[in-house]
């Protein structure tokens, strides 16, 4: 019989009303992971690709040679953040149900990926994330109401009422603009990097995209140059299972780690826990050293989990077992720093209780201001006229003339309120 | 006969032909399992199989590029591209590949594939998805581009494209997918099933590319639109109470000069309108061709009512909509002309 | 003053901006050591150094990607895309990037980025190394789109798109970059050392984006063409023996309206010529431009003389061209109208 | 001090006046490396990546596990294939001095990674080469002639005088439309594999691209694909060492073989002495039973060099020293075939010789038949009026008009003239 072919067809481990199945995720002990020292060569450090960095155990100690050892203090700011990025986070996907702003995509269950590796970077690093690293924004102390305001398309919108909520972007805070086109930030993020090397700075360039958007060009783009020239620049590849409704088999998951995609190309890669706070600070920190130290790029792989829906246009009970999430045998990167910080005897249920009603009152506070700088519906709202700004730094003749025939078009309309405009001026 | 929206009619369409032609198949950002994120191909893998509606990892030119090779080797795909803001990565695969593989090979190699994808704004979805790239299309030899107004139009001339040999790239404006927007925002909105061209067969028809419809008769003024911009400009029409030809273009390459070009020859007067960038836009072609072959006839400047010359602001949707003021402007200013 | 072509021109505005400006980074594929596969870098990365003229690997997206990443950063980057054919892969970097980051971040952020590519037809290079695809970068808001023909203007519009802190997308017609081409491939070639405009200053100087020139004022007609084409309509002139105003267009986008259409309201007629298709192309937006600005003067049709709708074939590259006898006919036509 | 990045700038073992320098490639001696049954796991032959498959040893003989065991019929003809390229070739490269064609692109050197791979695929496989695997067109007995007035652009042109010369085609043979933009045919293949895998074919796709090519996104469309849904295609990295003017350090082959692409992907890479018959036509035969028993995707870096200037506008001398061809450590596929042949007994030098003298004689047949269906200065011509055909199906009515105007002008033309151009041939 002549052979024949068959199409592979990437099968999730478990759709509705199955039972969730988490076993194809490979995960090392706490600990078990050697920690090579930064100069080490990618090709002597390709099990970091297939193992699994974690530093917090089932007993929430910190061991293993990847522990940063981080002191307290800096442990509850860690927490602090992650939890008010999570409070936030759902706040806003509230007000988007209450329809006060038109879309929202939350974070939840990955806010160690963003806000440890955060944490790890220098203020002067620049950071290209995709839309689900809020948490760098929180790290970098940005202030809630100027996010709020963005998600509100309000008078003190950073984006001038042009972008949909969360394209969030921070020039003094280094925080690049997020695009709403998957992983073009990648390639970028090496250039940026490119640059500093050209510059001979000690900066670096960090950048975050999801294992679906990996199949993009521009992750291809991004290894290829930074591998070329070595730039001082972390790609984290942010594997939460799930992009909108394929798995990350879709995105070639099945076969490999993503992590694995780094060797490949003579960078090295690191498979880490990403709910992990503490092994997240600890790859992060060891990937700037290399960056700083013209050792060049590294690949990180967060493994973690997207415990809501994509974003509020999503429904991910059509596609994933409902309580998919509970499953996750990686737990909650709150949680788990939570219980580390108790073990540690430097952290309390009632501390815990008191930071929450603290933060969410602080998140309340910030909503109001940002209300009162206008909603959707009513208060001060943004001069339309802006939106024909910034289309180039001055503007040219054919948008001059089309916000003229807008003002005429306006002011014609407030004059009849309800009739027809008069004809343009360009008639 | 059965009331359909968009999304439904080109369900159906898909449906139809997977059905009849084993050739088809179907894939795509979350089109199998879950049935797409407007829901276009909701049921089909259930009903058609795994390996006839595929879900492909997220990379558009590698969607365009195995298509093409699917279409190389017999088969008939239908892509989908989840906003049109997003085929940009994929745009080096139709110009340099699609469109140019029948007349490179001298005809011996040729790719039926239609690519699907959602364009227009009325989403809030900010400059990202929302962009209308038709002329962009329209100006590569070697394709056609059509865009459908309505959902007798959308099935009848989605299952063309597909039979199509050539490869066909279809916008599909989603403003429209629920009901014929008329481009006032604060008004309820309507669904199909109160418009006539919301009654679609459920089997097998086509409605021909390459032809425009006159959807209203007129003598006075001629106004060629497409998509969403036909119901923006019936509205407009009825406003002004002008005796105006509304033409629907349907298809943007190759285009149907003669239905264009007799109307405004009649009419003596044009306005032309997408929601589209004006600059160098579709419109442009239009104009162009319009004073080309009607310029003896014409009695005032053709005009081009259209999105600003800016990406699309999220906040701002209805101020940069070309609705139906700015048409009815357009349409006085070209009445009123000598 | 020297004598250059446009190669040596292009060169020059590199190497002034290389040594006025620690900013500038020069990108590309076998630009570097090499010298680029038109030679328009040699010499630069010896004088300069590696880290100021880099070498790429062969990936138009992420040489444009990377050239954002360091505009960002505080560089000026020049990238090359070695023919506007192989511009395609990097065009989502440049339309939903490069074009947009000044918008989306309401001018907190931006790359100034200046994207060179050789165009057009004429050295037996087929249909994928002969394109000129202007009239789509033309339609993307948020670029400016900049064509020379002349080694002189070549030069100060290279500086100026450098020194501009917009992106500018910078066409070189390659054609034209040895001589003065007048249409007729079997004349012998005329050198730049024979035109006015082959004398370029060694140092410092711009041409300004954004304004067109006439090259030859007239009365009866106006023409209106960029790059190879200036030099073909001039001969087309002579030969007609009418009174032309030939305007070379030099910025597509943003599109200096007063001086085009000033013209053709005082010579009621026009005929624009382009290299690249017909079908959507550039020449639409300026006859839909021109009619809606000089409609009441026009005493003719505007007339396009383009390449065909088809690509660029190898064996027909004459055929194809639209030569003198093409652009005669239609300044004919258009003077004979009425 | 701040540690301060540099940027990495690859450089080329050896520039002009430079003595060349192979010390970089990594070879394995003939015979060394073991041949995993075709059902292995990509993860568990990785070696394969990294060593180098060889058959043919120093002293001429094919030896170890992928030793393809051919009979001397098919290997004579396989020699006979390579040298009959490399005529053709090193004929059409003088053609194209004396001004008779426009351009031409040789495949001197590297004959084997076309002639063997193509030999060891079934007629009904479909090819997607790029510019440089003539070879193959040969191996599946297509006549020269009709290259030839590709190349000429004549009244046979089978690409009807659009196309540059050597962007061949050939639907008959299974040999895909060549395009002038790099890669974009590596993700096609893939597709068509997809198609033979749905219909539940034997048939399986194969395609080329250089190692420059393979920065290209469409590297990594065709890897993500092919591995996402194991389709079954043999994808070929040709490393020929330069890409135009770089070297392969600057498509990322300084730190890592192309060949391990495939891993990082969970596709198996084989890295192969692309100069050495045998080997290639054992790799390739092994990855085609793996297409073909649904066992997925294949990468192969075939490791040779480019002997000839990149195409016919290129002079290497300008960025490699001139003779670093004589230096390359994997020498002539021809050569070794030939010594092989001789080796086993089964061939020598005067038969080589005859054999040499019949190509030749047979090439200068084709030329003169091919010469005599048009060159570009004179004999027959293809009517201009073909070139508004075939850019859709049917005609569109904007072509009619504009071949109507063409056919007016022409004939006015032809009229001040008194030339008579051809007849045009349709109404
Ligand atoms: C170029 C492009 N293609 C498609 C989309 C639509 N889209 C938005 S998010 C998304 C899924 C991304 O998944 P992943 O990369 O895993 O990130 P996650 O949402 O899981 O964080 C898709 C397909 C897009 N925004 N851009
Ligand atoms: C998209 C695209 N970019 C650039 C080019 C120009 N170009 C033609 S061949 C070539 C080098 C390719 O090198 P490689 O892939 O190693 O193949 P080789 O020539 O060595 O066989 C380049 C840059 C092109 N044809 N297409
Ligand atoms: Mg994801
Ligand atoms: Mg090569």
């Amino acid at each position: 019989m002549t052979p024949r072919s068959r199409l592979h067809v990437p099968l999730p481990p478990a759709r509705p009303g199955q039972e969730p199945d988490f076993s194809y995720v490979q995960i090392s002990p706490a600990g078990a992971v050697n920690r090579p020292d930064v100069t080490a060569a990618a090709r002597d450090i390709e099990n970091l690709s297939v193992e699994m960095v974690r530093v917090l155990g089932d007993d929430h100690r910190a061991i293993g040679a990847w522990n940063p050892h981080l002191e307290p203090p800096e442990l509850q700011v860690g927490l602090r953040h992650m939890l008010l990025t999570r409070l936030f986070d759902d706040r806003m996907q509230r007000i988007q149900r209450q329809g006060r702003i038109s879309f929202y995509i939350k974070s939840t269950g990955e806010e160690a990926v963003a806000v440890a590796a955060g944490m790890a970077l220098q203020p002067g690093d620049m950071l290209f994330p995709s839309y689900r690293q809020q948490g760098l924004h929180v790290v970098r102390g940005r202030n809630l109401v100027e996010l709020m305001c963005q998600c509100l398309s309000n008078t003190h919108d950073m984006c001038k009422g042009r972008q949909m909520p969360i394209m969030y972007h921070w020039g003094k805070g280094n925080i690049f603009s997020i695009s709403g086109n998957l992983a073009t930030q990648f390639p970028q993020a090496v250039g940026w990097a490119m640059a500093a090397a050209i510059k001979g700075e000690d900066r670096l360039a960090a950048s975050w995209i999801g294992e679906g958007s990996s199949a993009e060009a521009d992750f291809h783009y991004a290894m290829t140059f930074a591998a070329v020239y070595q730039a001082p620049v972390i790609l984290n590849l942010v594997n939460n299972q799930w992009a909108i409704s394929t798995f990350q088999g879709f995105a070639g998951g099945e076969h490999r780690t993503f992590a694995q995609r780094g060797p490949g190309y003579g960078i090295p890669g690191i498979r880490v826990d990403g709910n992990d706070f503490l092994a997240v600070y600890a790859v992060t920190q060891w990937a700037a050293q290399r960056a700083r130290q013209s050792r060049g790029p590294t690949l990180i792989e967060q493994v973690t989990y997207r415990a809501a829906a994509h974003s509020t246009s999503d429904d991910p009970s059509r596609y994933r077992p409902k309580d998919e999430w509970r499953a996750w045998p990686l737990g909650d990167p709150i949680t788990r720093l939570k219980q580390h910080l108790i073990t540690l005897g430097e952290w309390s249920e009632e501390r815990h209780a008191l930071l929450e009603k603290e933060l969410e009152a602080h998140v309340t506070a910030c909503w109001k201001e940002a209300e009162s700088y206008g909603t959707l519906t009513g208060g001060p709202a943004l001069d339309p006229l802006t939106m024909f700004e910034d289309v180039l730094k001055d503007m040219p003749a054919n948008l001059v003339h089309q916000r003229e025939e807008f003002r005429a078009l306006r002011s014609a309309q407030a004059d009849a309120s309800g009739a027809m405009p008069p004809a343009a001026k360009e008639g | 006969m059965a009331r359909m929206n968009m999304v439904q009619a080109l369900n159906s369409a898909m449906d139809v032909m997977l059905g009849r032609d084993p050739r088809v198949v179907i894939l795509g950002e979350d089109i199998g399992y879950f049935g797409g994120v407007f829901r276009a191909t909701e049921g089909l893998q259930r009903k058609h199989g795994e390996h006839r509606v595929l879900d492909t990892p997220i990379a558009e030119g590698g969607i365009i590029a195995a298509a093409i090779g699917m279409g190389v080797n017999g088969l008939k795909p239908v892509a989908e591209i989840q906003f049109a803001d997003y085929i940009y990565p994929g745009i080096d695969q139709v110009v340099s590949e699609l469109a140019r593989l029948r007349y490179r090979s001298a005809g011996e190699f040729y790719a039926p594939v239609t690519i699907r994808t959602p364009c227009g704004g009325g989403i809030r979805g900010g400059q990202t998805h929302s962009q209308s790239p038709e002329a962009i299309f329209a100006h590569v030899c070697g394709i056609k581009v059509v865009m459908p107004s309505n959902p007798y139009d959308a099935k009848g001339l989605l299952i063309s494209s597909i039979e199509d040999e050539d490869p066909v790239v279809f916008f599909e404006p989603k403003r429209i997918y629920n009901g014929p927007f008329d481009g006032d925002p604060h008004k309820p909105a309507v669904p199909w099933s109160a418009h006539a061209r919301g009654e679609v067969p459920d089997g097998h028809y086509t409605v021909p590319i390459g032809r425009a419809e006159i959807v209203r008769p007129g003598k006075d003024v001629t106004v060629l639109a497409y998509g969403t911009m036909v119901h923006v400009a019936e509205a407009a029409v009825r406003v002004v109470g002008v005796d105006a030809e509304i033409i629907d273009v349907r298809t943007m390459a190759p285009l149907d000069v003669d239905t264009l070009c007799t109307s405004v020859c009649k009419t003596g007067r044009c306005v032309v309108v997408h929601e589209a960038t004006r600059f160098a836009g579709y419109g442009a072609e239009l104009v162009a061709t319009v004073q080309e072959h009607c310029f003896w006839n014409l009695e005032a400047p053709v005009q081009r009512v259209t999105g600003w010359d800016t990406p699309y602001p999220h906040a701002f949707e209805w101020d940069y909509f070309p609705g139906p003021a700015r048409i009815a402007a357009a349409l006085k200013s070209v009445m009123e002309a000598v």
